[in-house]
């Protein structure tokens, strides 16, 4: 016999989950911490790319964000911390702290209400998708395949970008 | 021909990397590459006025057709700009050459900018597709701004910045009005728009969106802040491609697309349009009077001839319209000839701008002088220049419109209008009696006559005004059939 | 099944942990984060909307698709440039970093 | 052969002009002649084309100009064109040999001898023009030719400007260089033909034709002008062309100072032929208003304007005339008085419902005047070569070294006078009993009026320059080795026959008179008959009203300019005295009737400053800090902060700037540089934007 978890259940976790460890990333004393933090909020997304069946992006979304972003910016932080006092830093000036967190907690609370006033007017139950992951890489093939190539181009030219920026003159 | 038109922009594309590679290596013998390719598309144009223009189409999904249509209306604005650029491009091989020195390598780089500027103002001309037309508007600023922003004078890292602004922010309210057009209509292509069920009130909007985004490309007054700074610093050869080409495209462009596919909308606001056309006149002529700088002077007598542009334009009328568009080449002529002349004072007299500091000059530099005061008759519209049947026809229009209209208010905007061309042979005639005539300061002493490559462009434009005003069918016949179809006459 | 909704409703939250980030942090990494919080939050609509609103398409997964390719570039050059910044003013403090202030 | 001959007529003049800067390259003597040569052939061919005419029919001959407008190019061949062709072009070719030896050794000369030939061609062009559009192209043409050659000696030197070198008057300089007069005939010819343009805009609007016969054929166009009350406008703005043109008032200041270019050009372009361009017009259009005047009934404005401004400017000028120094300014006084009769002379024959006798009153002065003006000016040329100064004080007692030049000038000065039996007193009482037709007084006694001031500045110049002891400006000549000579042949030839010409005329006169008024009444622009002609007897009544008028007058002013300046027994000096009502009279009369310094600091000096306001407020007060604020919004990339200052200081003191600088600088304040607080304006826009779409929800 099957344990039921009802899915309403996960989805609260996995949003507490993530939006728990969005707020960590950004509130975290050692930004080492914060990084990481920011990965659990990332897995977090994928999870919720699995809920939309969307299971492609939520392998991309660990792949590139947890795998790639993430590293990436722990890397960042040991190259820049030796010298950097982090909680300093983080202190916001004045009032601002105030202020943003306001605004911020209004835009969201904005947001949110029309997404709960439009709620009624969407559709509930949408009938069950069940594609399977080969059919985005069809879309992308057939349809958008000059976007694709683009975006390979573009990529190659942010990574060489990048190198050449962040390479040491001597 | 096989791709005709195609060629006329094609060729000097080509030739944009063929004249950076040669002038990187060569200096100034790039400006000959440069004449040569211009020169033939200047041919071609020729040859299409001849054959009464053609068109071309060539698959651009999912745009639309990527085409290219010399008709009437075309043909005298591409036969003015490739004329200007080819001359231009011989103009500036003395020139560039006392700007840049002889660091070669940069010859290069301004002949590439250069050819891709004409190619942009030539391909704009030609387009039959709004997304076509928005990316040669955009081609045209580009390379202008480099041109500006490296060989400028004066504060030119802030003046080609503000021109960028300007311009830029010009297009980019009348890319708002193509999207809109296209999402509306649901095709980019001139031909196939239809705009009957837009709502009136968004059609109107929409047009005035585009209307004001060509406006500030012809500095219309309040709009036109950029343009005396842009074109008074700019590299010579570049203010005379920018002041007779460039702005006039605006003119242009409102002919083409917005009459042609909003016409209603457009008529609504033409009396607002010619009353704005008329302040502009009077303003461009004022500030040109009280300028010291020649090169300012001519920039506000441009935005003055703007306003006869326009108010041709605003006419609605197939007389003012065709004056309009046939200002466009007289001006072209005139103004081309005017900065060229400014330029080569500045050349021969060692950077001398101010009209305060020069006199006498027409017994040092004859050929310069006569081409110059056939400039300026053309700017006046005194007969037998082109600028005359421009004026005349304008006028006409203008009347024409006025008195169908039944309406006092504009009957008196037209003879305001008129009234205001006193104005300008006043600042023209003052300046050139100030700058030629009178004796000769001690230290323009040694001030020779420009070589050949000088004069010749100015004579070739001076005879052009000449040719144009004595037999002015050669332009009218084309345009007047374009015109009445876009107004459906 | 979870609404539409609900999913709305996280990805306003993240937004506003995001903007709340953007306005506040002066840590230029600090900021970095922010931003991809909301790359996230935006991406989770578009995923949510397609799987709601059009059920046999899948556009809204090619958009998060290429966001998140788009997403790794910025990260990449985005780091790149705050490694100058360092190096240049030994500091990633954004409040000092105002040469370009009119 | 009728038709070829007539494009040919003014066709050869523009082939000169074209070819002389080719035939400078050869040689400068083939330029020379080769210049006077096509002028030649000019005034033969319009000579061959009077007997043509008198045996055929006026005529209109068209061809194709500009086919997409219809609009068609053509030369009228009708009397009133026949007469003014030949006119215009055997003067011309009189003085195209004079020029040779009075302009010879001029640096200039290819510039010159192209500018004189692109003048006949012009005014040839304007004369034959059978339509408004090709008449307005020799209008302007050979107003461009005015500035070009007005402007000859472009370098400035002293002793070429015009007017007394110190006088000013309500602070404006009065004395002025060839480049200023040049640009100043053009600027206010230009002013004129704004008023003719928007007529003939007008014009083409009702009646979408330009050809003067269709015009002036069928006038029912000019219908629906009259139900808009347009008809008025119409008559002012078209006359106000000839007006500039033709040096009237209110646009007459610009003629004197013309006198600063050649005198061969002031005689050929200033007297003889340019300045009546605008008389001509007004006889060419006088058909076609004269019939609207037949059609709607009575209202004359367009006569009445002519003929007012034709009274008015006579006495005007003349009575500047007297009082002037430089001989070239006062026969440029006297030429826009001389117009002054011309005009009045149209006028009048419009008012009297006697168009045509009217008409050929004017046309016919106009001949006699060219002939006579001319003269006059050929022999002022070689006076002011021969003493080398403008002034006619420098002069006196030249009667026996320059004798053909006295005899010349005495007729020609005497014509001008009005003394019988000169070609002058025949056309001059011509247009003075027409005026006696129309019954008005007042034109008649301006009329009058400037006959007496006529003979007396005539005698004034006579007395001056060839009469009295020589001025001491002579003797010191004479003491250098430069005595007072009589001028070369080629240069006296061509007055004296001028001279011969005014005293055929002048024997001919009444003959010429009534053919001149048959001749005219076959225009091929038709004149409708007025309903009621006025009998012979009224014509000659009025004649002997006119001409005994006018030998009173010239009898009253021959007496004081004998007396003054002849045998010089009263002196002007003690009659004007010292200050009282005589001197301010000549101080009025001096300083040009105040006209021309008011027209400077109204006009001139007005809009500069005005012009120079409006830049100081508007363009660098507002719009330079507008564009400084909309700059700021993005990088200032080379200042750093430091903003646009430009025209701060202007700025301050004016409140539209102000505006314009809080603006900027507020918009500045926004700019922190600090992305955080970006991020907060945007997060309450976009707060602002979902409030937005919540209210739309509800």
């Amino acid at each position: 016999m099957e344990i039921a978890i009802p899915p309403d259940l996960v989805f609260v976790i996995l949003a507490a989950v993530t939006l728990i460890a969005a707020v960590l990333a950004l509130q975290a004393k050692e930004l080492i911490y914060g990084a990481i933090a920011l990965g659990i909020s990332f897995i977090g997304i994928a999870g919720f790319f699995v809920f939309l069946d969307a299971p492609y992006l939520a392998m991309l979304q660990i792949a590139v964000y947890v795998g790639a972003v993430v590293v990436l910016i722990l890397f960042t932080i040991m190259l820049v911390r030796r010298e950097q006092s982090d909680e300093l830093l983080d202190r916001p000036e004045g009032g601002q702290g105030a202020v943003g967190l306001w605004l911020a907690g209004l835009l969201a609370v904005a947001i949110a209400g029309v997404a709960a006033l439009a709620g009624p007017n969407l559709p509930a139950a949408p009938p069950a998708g069940n594609l399977p992951v080969s059919s985005l890489g069809l879309v992308l093939a057939a349809e958008y395949p000059i976007p694709l190539v683009i975006l390979a181009l573009l990529i190659s030219a942010a990574l060489l970008g990048a190198l050449v920026l962040a390479k040491v003159e001597k | 021909m096989y791709m005709q038109i195609l060629q006329i922009l094609l060729v000097p594309l080509v030739f944009v990397f063929i004249a950076y590679y040669v002038g990187s290596k060569w200096g100034s013998k790039a400006g000959y590459l440069s004449f040569a390719s211009l020169a033939y598309s200047t041919l071609l144009t020729l040859l299409l006025a001849w054959q009464g223009g053609g068109q071309e189409f060539y698959d651009w999904q999912p745009i639309g057709l990527f085409g290219l249509n010399a008709d009437g209306l075309s043909i005298p604005i591409l036969f003015t700009i490739a004329l200007l650029s080819t001359l231009i491009s011989l103009y500036s091989i003395p020139y560039m050459a006392h700007i840049i020195g002889d660091q070669k390598k940069q010859f290069g780089l301004y002949y590439a900018l250069l050819l891709l500027y004409s190619v942009g103002m030539m391909g704009a001309v030609l387009a039959t597709n709004l997304i076509e037309f928005y990316l040669f508007f955009e081609l045209m600023l580009i390379p202008s701004y480099f041109l500006i922003a490296r060989w400028g004078y004066g504060d030119r890292d802030r003046i080609s910045f503000m021109y960028f602004m300007w311009t830029h922010i010009g297009a980019l309210a009348f890319l708002a009005g193509i999207l809109s057009v296209g999402y509306l209509s649901g095709t980019f292509d001139l031909v196939k728009i239809v705009t009957t069920m837009i709502p009136p009130n968004l059609r109107m909007w929409i047009t005035l969106l585009m209307v004001a985004g060509l406006l500030v490309k012809m500095a219309a007054f309040g709009l036109h802040i950029w343009l005396p700074y842009a074109h008074a610093e700019a590299p010579t050869p570049v203010s005379a491609l920018l002041s007779p080409a460039m702005i006039g495209i605006g003119g242009y462009a409102i002919v083409r697309i917005v009459m042609t596919i909003l016409p209603t909308a457009f008529v609504e606001i033409s009396t607002a349009l010619a009353i704005w056309a008329v302040i502009t006149m009077f303003y461009g002529g004022a500030m040109a009077l009280v300028q010291d700088d020649v090169k300012r002077l001519l920039a506000y007598s441009s935005i003055s001839q703007m306003g006869y542009i326009l108010l041709g334009i605003s006419s609605f009328q197939v007389l003012g319209v065709s004056g309009s568009m046939f200002q466009y080449v007289s001006h072209g002529l005139g103004k081309g000839i005017l900065f060229m002349m400014a330029g080569t004072i500045i050349m021969q007299a060692h950077g001398l701008r101010s009209i305060g500091r020069m006199g006498g000059l027409a017994s040092r530099m004859p050929i310069t002088t006569t081409a110059a005061i056939l400039g300026v008759l053309t700017i006046m519209g005194i007969p037998p220049t082109a600028g005359f049947i421009s004026e005349f026809l304008i006028f006409a229009g203008s009347f024409n419109q006025s008195f169908a209209l039944d309406s006092m208010l504009r009957i008196s905007i037209s003879a305001l209008a008129v009234i205001s061309t006193a104005l300008t042979a006043g600042y023209s005639l003052w300046a050139v009696k100030r700058i030629f005539f009178g004796p000769l300061p001690a230290e323009l002493n040694n001030v020779t006559e420009a070589p050949w490559t000088v004069t010749g462009p100015l004579l070739v434009l001076g005879i052009t005004s000449l040719i144009i005003g004595i037999y002015p069918d050669i332009v009218e016949r084309l345009l007047l059939p374009a015109i009445k179809a876009i107004l459906g006459a | 099944m979870v609404s539409l909704t609900s999913y709305l409703i996280v990805s306003a939250a993240l937004l506003g942990i995001g903007i709340y980030g953007l306005s506040v942090k002066r840590n230029a990494i600090r900021i970095l984060f922010a931003i991809e919080i909301i790359v996230n939050a935006a991406n989770l609509n578009f995923a949510a909307f397609t799987r709601y609103l059009d059920p046999p398409l899948v556009s809204g997964q090619v958009i998060v698709f290429y966001s998140i390719a788009a997403a790794a570039m910025e990260a990449a050059v985005g780091l790149a440039l705050i490694l100058i910044a360092f190096r240049l003013n030994s500091s990633i403090d954004v409040r000092k970093l105002n040469k370009l202030k009119g | 052969m009728y038709e070829t001959l007539g494009w040919l007529t003014w066709i050869f003049p523009f082939i000169g002009a074209l070819l002389t800067p080719l035939l400078a390259k050869v040689n400068p003597k083939v330029r020379d002649y080769g210049a006077v040569a096509f002028s030649f052939l000019a005034a033969l061919s319009a000579g061959l084309l009077i007997p043509l005419a008198l045996s055929e029919p006026p005529q209109d001959l068209q061809v194709d100009w500009i086919p997409s407008l219809n609009i068609k190019a053509g030369i009228l061949l009708d009397p009133l064109t026949i007469i003014m062709v030949n006119v215009v072009s055997w003067i011309s070719f009189l003085i195209m040999v004079y020029s040779l030896a009075y302009m010879h050794g001029d640096e200039g000369l290819t510039r010159y001898w192209f500018f004189m030939n692109f003048f006949i061609g012009n005014m040839l062009l304007l004369v034959m023009s059978d339509n408004l559009l090709q008449l307005f192209f020799g209008w302007e043409g050979v107003g461009l030719c005015s500035y070009a050659l007005i402007g000859h000696w472009y370098k400035d030197p002293v002793d070429k400007w015009v007017g007394t070198l110190d006088q000013k008057s309500l602070n404006v300089p009065m004395a002025y260089s060839p480049s200023h007069a040049g640009m100043k005939a053009l600027v206010v010819t230009r002013i004129g033909d704004i008023g003719l343009l928007i007529a003939i805009f007008m014009i083409y609007a009702y009646s979408g034709t330009l050809n003067f016969v269709d015009l002036s054929k069928d006038v029912s166009w000019a219908i629906p002008l009259g139900r808009m009350g347009l008809l008025i406008p119409l008559a002012l703005l078209f006359f106000w062309g000839p007006i500039g043109k033709s040096a009237q008032f209110p646009l007459h200041e610009w003629l004197p100072d013309a006198m600063a270019g050649p005198t061969s050009v002031s005689a050929l372009i200033h007297a003889a032929t340019m300045v009546t361009a605008g008389v001509y017009l007004a006889a060419r259009a006088g058909p076609m208003f004269f019939n609207i005047v037949i059609e709607f009934g009575r209202p004359t404005y367009f006569f009445e304007i002519i003929a007012w401004v034709g009274a008015f400017t006579t006495f005007v000028a003349a009575s500047q005339a007297v009082v002037s120094k430089e001989l070239k300014k006062m026969l440029a006084y006297s030429t826009v008085s001389q117009i002054g009769y011309m005009m009045l002379g149209i006028g009048a024959g419009g008012l009297a419902s006697e168009f045509v006798t009217g008409m050929a009153a004017g046309i016919f002065h106009l001949m006699t005047h060219a002939f006579f003006k001319a003269t006059a000016f050929l022999a002022a040329g070689a006076i002011l070569h021969a003493v080398e100064s403008r002034f006619m004080d420098d002069m006196g007692g030249l009667r026996n070294s320059m004798k053909i030049t006295f005899v010349s000038m005495l007729i020609a000065m005497l014509a001008l006078s009005g003394v019988p039996p000169l070609s002058g007193f025949w056309s001059k009482d011509a247009v003075i009993a027409a005026t006696v037709l129309t019954g008005q007084l007042p034109l008649l006694l301006f009329a009058w009026g400037t006959v007496g001031l006529t003979v007396l500045y005539s005698l004034k110049a006579l007395g001056l320059i060839f009469f009295g002891s020589r001025s001491e400006h002579v003797r010191k000549l004479e003491e250098e080795g430069h005595p007072v000579h009589e001028a070369p042949r080629l240069m006296w030839v061509p007055y004296l026959i001028l001279a011969i010409a005014t005293i055929v005329i002048g024997l001919a006169g009444p003959y010429v008179e009534s053919y001149f008024t048959h001749a005219l009444a076959l225009t091929t622009t038709p004149v409708a008959e007025a309903g009621a002609s006025l009998s012979s007897t009224a014509e000659e009544q009025a004649t002997l009203i006119a001409t005994s008028g006018s030998l009173i007058m010239l009898a009253v002013g021959g007496f004081f300019g004998y007396m003054i300046y002849i045998s010089r027994r009263l002196k002007p000096t003690s009659l004007i005295g010292e200050k009282g009502f005589a001197r301010s009279i000549y101080n009025f009369l001096w300083n040009r009737w105040y006209i021309n310094p008011a027209y400077y600091r109204v006009f001139v000096y007005g809009t500069i400053a005005t012009a120079g306001a409006v830049k100081r407020w508007i363009e660098l007060g507002f719009f330079d800090r507008i564009s400084g604020a909309v700059a700021q919004l993005s990088v200032d990339v080379s200042r750093g902060g430091q903003g646009i200052d430009l025209g701060v200081i202007d700025a301050t003191i004016n409140g539209i700037a102000s505006i314009g600088r809080s603006f900027s600088s507020a918009l500045r304040r926004i700019q922190t540089g600090v992305p955080q607080e970006y991020v907060m304006v945007f997060a309450l826009g976009l707060f602002a934007l979902v409030v937005g779409v919540l209210f739309f929800l509800i």
